[in-house]
C-alpha cells in the first residue's frame, strides 16, 4: 500500500503529469498560451511511429510471442464489449438521451493511445518489461467499439448510420495505420533499424511527451472551461467508475492470456482508457446529433487526467499484486 | 473587361463533412469549388477555435462555389442532403465572373 | 430550394482584437459568426505577410456573420466601437441562406 | 451607420502568382487587399489539396480587393493581365463598406 | 581587452549568430526562405519550455538563494524604471510623437527571452555558472513596462487604455506562463526530472536555437528591407545606445544585489535587450496609433543584433571585470 | 554480384526506405494519415540546414579540395546538359507535346536533395566518405536546367518566358539559399561549431528522414493515385530509364575528376535524379500551360521511388566497380 502511495506521488511529480497540469491551469486562468496545431499533430505523429516501432522491435528481439493472436484477439472482444457496459451504466448514472449515451459509451470502448505512451513510460522507468505485440492490440481495440455504439442507437432508431465510406475512414484512420505501420517497420527492420533512429525515437521520446501532454491540458482545461457546465455528478462519477471497471476487464483478460506483469498493466490501460480522437472524428459523422462537449469533456477532461495521474499507478499496483511481479 | 452573372455559394460545414460534400457537388455536375480553412466559429452549438481541438473532428472549412445562375438550385440541393443533419450554414449571393468559359 | 434574405457582413481585423470583436459581437445578439485566418494583406498602413511576423501582434483574421437584414445596424455599431481606432475593413453584401431557423 | 458602395473582387490563384499579381494590383492604384490561404479545391485542371503538396508549387491562395465601384474596371484589367495564361477564378460582387476615407 | 575582442570574434563565427545573419542576408536578398509559423512558433515553445525547466532545475539543485525575492523586486523595478530613461532619451535623440515614443519605450524596458537564452548559452560555452532564477527574474520583467509606457501616455492624453481584459492578457500571456510554469516544474522535479528528459531539452538545445535565429535574422531582414525607410540616424544611435545603459543599470543591481558573474551578465542583458513578442502585442491592443514599423524595427533589426553580436561579449567582460570573477 | 543484391536487399529493409513505402501504401489505400505541411516544411529545413552544415564542416576538415572549381563546374553544365539528353528521349519514347516535354526534361536536369541525402545516409551505414563540397554541387545543379527547358520551348515559339524577377526567385529559391547558407556557416565554424549543434543536427539525422519520407511517400502515393492515369508505358520507361543515362553521364564526370568512390556515387545520384520541388514552382510561373500532373508523377511518383530503392544502391556498386574502391 505505502508502495502504491509513493508510485503515486512519485508519478504525480514527474514531468510528464506537471506539464499536463500545467496546461489545464494555464486553460483555466485564459492564459493565451497554444500549441500550434500542425506542431501537435507533428507530435503526435512522432509519439504514434517511435511507439509503434519500438513496439515491432521488442517482438523481433524476444521472437513472436503465441499471445499475440489471442491477445488481439482479446482486445477486440473487450472493445465490442465495453462499450455495452458503459452504456448499461450511463442509462443507470446520468440521464443522457441514448444517442449522448451510446456515443460516450463508444469513447469507452476504444482507447487513448497517450495513456497508454504514457504507462509505457512509467513502465520503463520502473524497469518492467511488457509484450512488444501491445501496440498491435491497441490499434486493434480502436475501431470496434465505435461499431458497438452505432449498433446501440440504431436498435433504438431506424436510420442506417454506417455506410462504406465511414467503415473505411475508421479502419483506416491516420492513427491506425502509423501504429500498425510503423509496428511493421520496427518488426522488419528489428534491433539493427532500432540503431540507426535510436536517438531520434527513444533519446527524445519522453521530452516530447512532456509538450504534447502540456497541448493536451491546455485542450482538456478548455474543454473544462466551456463544457464543464454539463458535467452533472452522475457524469463525474461515471468518468471515474468507467476506467476502473474497464481496467478489472484489462486484468482479467490480461491474467487469462498469461501476459506478463507489464503485459497485463497495459491491458488495464487499453480498457481504462477513452478515446478523443478517432472516436469523437467517426461520432461527428455517424452521429452529428451527440453532444460533443459531453463526449469530449468526459473523456478527455475526466477519464484522461484521472488515469494519467491516480490510474496508472493503481493498476500497476494491482498488476503486481496479482501476477506476483 | 466583359464579365458574365454568376452566383456564389458559400458552406461552412465540419471538416469530417468535407470530402462527402465535394463529392456530392461534384456528382451534381458542379465544375468548380475552393476550399478554405476556417480557424474558429460559434453558432447555435456553442463556440470553438481550432487551438481548442485535438483532432480533425469540429473543425470546419468553408467551401466556395462560383456557379451558374441555373446551376444553384441542383447544387443547393446537392448540399442540402450532405448538411442537413450537421452543422453549419449555407448562403447564395450574387457576382460577376471573368472568363466564362472556365465554368 | 427555399432561401432567405440576409446579410453577410466580412470584417477584416487585427487577431490581437479578435476577441475583444467576437464579445461585442455576441452582445449585440449576434448568434453565430466564422472566423478565417488572413495571410497577409495591403492596406494604408503598408503591407504585412503571416511569415513576417514573429509574433500574433499584426497579423489578422476575417470574421464573417450572416445576419438578419435587421440586424445590421446593431452589429455595425457594435463591430465599429472594437474597430475605430485600430486597422482593419469591414464590408456587407446581400446574400441567400438556407435554413433561416438556424440564425 | 453611414455605408458606401463598393465592389469586393475575389481572385483565386497559384501561390506562386500571388507577388506578381499583387505588384500588378498595386500598379493599377488600388490601395488595398487581403489575402487568404486555401486549403485545396478543384477546378478544369483537376483536384488538389494543400496536403497533397510538397511545395509551394501548386498552392493557391485568395486574394479580396473592396474597392471603389469606378476602379473596378482598372483593376480587372491589370488582374487579367497576371492570371491570363494561369488557372485561377475572379469574381466581383456588391457591397457597402464602412468607413470610405480608408479606402 | 584582447579577451573582450577574441571572445567577440569566437561569439560571431558560433552557429548561433551566422544562423542569424543567413537569415538577414536571405530576406535582404529577397529570397523565398521562410519557416513556417507554427514551426517558429514550436520552437519558441521548446526554448521557453527547456530554458525555464533548466533555471528551476537549478534551483533545486543548489537550494533556493537568498537573493531571489530581491533579484524579483530588481528587475521589476528595472521594467518599470527603464521606459522613463528610454521616453526621456527618445525625446531628446528623435522626432518621435509622444505615443510614439512611449511605445517605443515600453519595449525597452521588457526583456527578450531570446537574447537571454543566447546569453545563458554563451556562458555555458564559457563555463561560467548563473544562478537558475534569473529565469524567474525574466519573467517577472515582461509586463511591468507596459505600464510605464501607458502611464507615460495618459499623462498627455485623456483616454483610460488599460483595462482588465488587457491587464490579464499580459500578465497571463503565454510565454510569461510557460517560462514560469516550467521554472517550477523543473523546481519540484529536480534533477531527477532533469534525467528523464535531458536528451530533449539539453542536448539538441543550440541546434534548435540555431533555426529559431535563423527565423529571427528573416524577420529581422525583413523588417528593415520594409521598415528600414523609418530608420533616422537618432533612431538608429537610440537603438544601439539604450542597451548599453540599460546593461549599466543591470549591473548595477547585479551588483548590489551580490549575484554571482553569470547573474550579473544576465541581468544586464535583460535590461540591455527589448521585447518583440508581448510588448508589440499590447501595443496593438493599447496604442492602435503608435507605428509598429518603428517599434519592431528597433527592438528586432537594430537592438536584437547589436546585443546578439556585440552587447553579449561586452557585457560578460564588463560583469568580469566588475566582479573580478 | 551478391553484393550489390545483399546491399540493395539491405537496403530496402531499411527504415528509410519501409518508411516511404507505409506512406505509399497508405495513400494508395486512401487512409487520412497526413503530415501537416507546417512540420513537413520543418523537417525539409532542418534536412537542408544539416546535410549543408556537415559538407561545411567537412571542407573545413579536410581542407578545400582541388576538385571543387571543377566539380561546381560539371555540375552545371551537367544540368544545362542533361534537358537536352531527356528532351530528345521524351519525343523518342512519348507522345507528349514539346511544352510537357520540356517541362518534363527540366526536372531531369535539377536535382532531388532528398535522394542526395538518402544517398549520403547509405554511405555513412556502409562507412565510404565523400568530398564534403558534394553539397555545394548539389545546390548548383538545382537552377541551369531551367533555363535549358525554356530555351527548348523559345525554340519551338516565340514568347518571352523568363524574367528578372523569376531569375532571381529561381537563383535564390529557399532550398539552395539554404544549403549553401549552411554549407559556408559549417566551413566557418568547423569541427567546433559541429560539436556544439552535434547532438541536434547528427543523431537524429536519419529519424528525421524516416518521418520525412513517410510524408513523401504520402505526397507520391497521392499523386500515383490521382495522377497515375497519365503515365502511359513509354513514360513509365523513361522515368525508369532517364536516371539510369543521368547516372552514367554522372560516373563520368566523376572519374574525370577524381572524386573518390563517396564522391562518384553522389555525382551519379545527382545526375540521377530529379526535382520535384524547385522546378516545379519555376513550372508553373514560366510554363503555366504544361501539366504538373505529368511531371510531377513522373519526378515523385516514378524516378524518385526508383532511386531510392534500386538506384542508390546500384550507383554505389558501379562506382565501387569503377573506381576500385
Ligand atoms: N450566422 C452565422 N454566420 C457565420 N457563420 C456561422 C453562422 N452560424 C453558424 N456559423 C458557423 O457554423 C458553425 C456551426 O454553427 P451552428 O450549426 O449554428 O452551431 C459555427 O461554428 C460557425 O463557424
Ligand atoms: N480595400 C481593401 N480591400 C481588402 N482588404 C483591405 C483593404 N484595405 C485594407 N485591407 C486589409 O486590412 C489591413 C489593414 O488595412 P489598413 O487599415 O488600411 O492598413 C490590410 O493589411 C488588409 O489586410
Ligand atoms: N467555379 C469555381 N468556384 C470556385 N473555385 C473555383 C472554381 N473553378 C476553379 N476554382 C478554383 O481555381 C482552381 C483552379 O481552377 P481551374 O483553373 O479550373 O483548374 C481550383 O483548384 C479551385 O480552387
Ligand atoms: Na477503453
Ligand atoms: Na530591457
Ligand atoms: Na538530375
Amino acid at each position: 500500500m505505502d508502495d502504491i502511495l509513493s508510485l503515486a506521488a512519485n508519478n504525480l511529480v514527474s514531468p510528464i503529469i506537471l506539464s499536463f497540469a500545467l496546461g489545464v491551469l494555464a486553460a483555466l486562468a485564459r492564459s493565451d498560451l497554444s500549441i500550434p496545431e500542425a506542431v501537435a499533430k507533428g507530435m503526435s505523429i512522432y509519439l504514434l511511429f517511435a511507439i509503434g516501432f519500438k513496439g515491432g522491435v521488442s517482438v523481433a528481439d524476444h521472437g513472436i510471442d503465441g499471445t499475440l493472436g489471442l491477445s488481439l484477439l482479446a482486445g477486440i472482444i473487450l472493445s465490442f464489449a465495453l462499450p455495452l457496459i458503459a452504456f448499461g451504466l450511463l442509462q443507470f448514472m446520468s440521464k443522457l438521451s441514448r444517442l449522448d449515451a451510446a456515443a460516450v459509451a463508444a469513447h469507452y470502448g476504444s482507447i487513448s493511445i497517450v495513456t497508454f505512451v504514457a504507462a509505457t513510460s512509467v513502465l520503463e522507468s520502473s524497469g518492467i518489461a511488457s509484450e512488444g505485440h501491445m501496440v498491435a492490440v491497441a490499434a486493434a481495440m480502436e475501431a470496434p467499439a465505435i461499431l458497438s455504439a452505432l449498433w446501440l442507437v440504431s436498435r433504438g432508431s431506424s436510420g442506417q448510420r454506417m455506410d462504406n465510406d465511414l467503415m473505411r475512414e475508421i479502419l483506416l484512420n491516420g492513427s491506425i495505420v502509423l501504429l500498425i505501420g510503423a509496428f511493421f517497420i520496427g518488426w522488419a527492420t528489428g534491433p539493427a533499424g532500432l540503431a540507426e533512429i535510436e536517438s531520434f525515437i527513444v533519446a527524445p521520446f519522453k521530452g516530447v511527451l512532456c509538450l504534447f501532454l502540456l497541448d493536451m491540458g491546455l485542450v482538456a482545461g478548455r474543454g473544462l472551461r466551456e463544457g464543464g457546465g454539463v458535467m452533472r455528478p452522475g457524469l463525474l462519477a461515471f468518468g471515474v467508475l468507467m476506467p476502473v471497471i474497464g481496467s478489472v476487464f484489462g486484468l482479467g483478460a490480461g491474467l487469462l492470456l498469461g501476459l506478463s506483469t507489464g503485459g497485463v498493466v497495459l491491458m488495464m490501460v487499453l480498457s481504462a482508457s477513452a478515446s478523443y480522437i478517432a472516436v469523437p472524428a467517426a461520432m461527428r459523422v455517424a452521429l452529428p446529433e451527440a453532444k460533443p462537449s459531453i463526449y469530449l469533456t468526459l473523456s478527455l477532461g475526466v477519464t484522461f487526467p484521472f488515469n494519467l495521474t491516480i490510474g496508472i499507478p493503481l493498476y500497476l499496483a494491482v498488476a503486481q499484486f496479482a501476477t506476483g511481479g | 473587361m466583359q464579365t458574365h452573372d454568376a452566383k456564389r455559394v458559400e458552406i461552412t460545414i465540419e471538416a469530417v463533412m468535407q470530402k462527402r460534400l465535394t463529392d456530392a457537388i461534384e456528382a451534381a455536375d458542379v465544375t468548380g469549388y475552393t476550399v478554405l480553412p476556417v480557424l474558429g466559429g460559434s453558432g447555435r452549438s456553442g463556440g470553438w477555435s481550432r487551438e481548442g481541438q485535438i483532432s480533425r473532428a469540429s473543425g470546419m472549412v468553408q467551401v466556395i462555389c462560383i456557379i451558374r445562375p441555373e446551376m444553384v438550385d441542383a447544387l443547393l440541393d446537392a448540399a442540402f442532403a450532405v448538411v442537413d443533419r450537421h452543422i453549419g450554414v449555407v448562403s447564395v449571393c450574387d457576382c460577376q465572373v471573368l472568363r466564362a468559359e472556365r465554368f
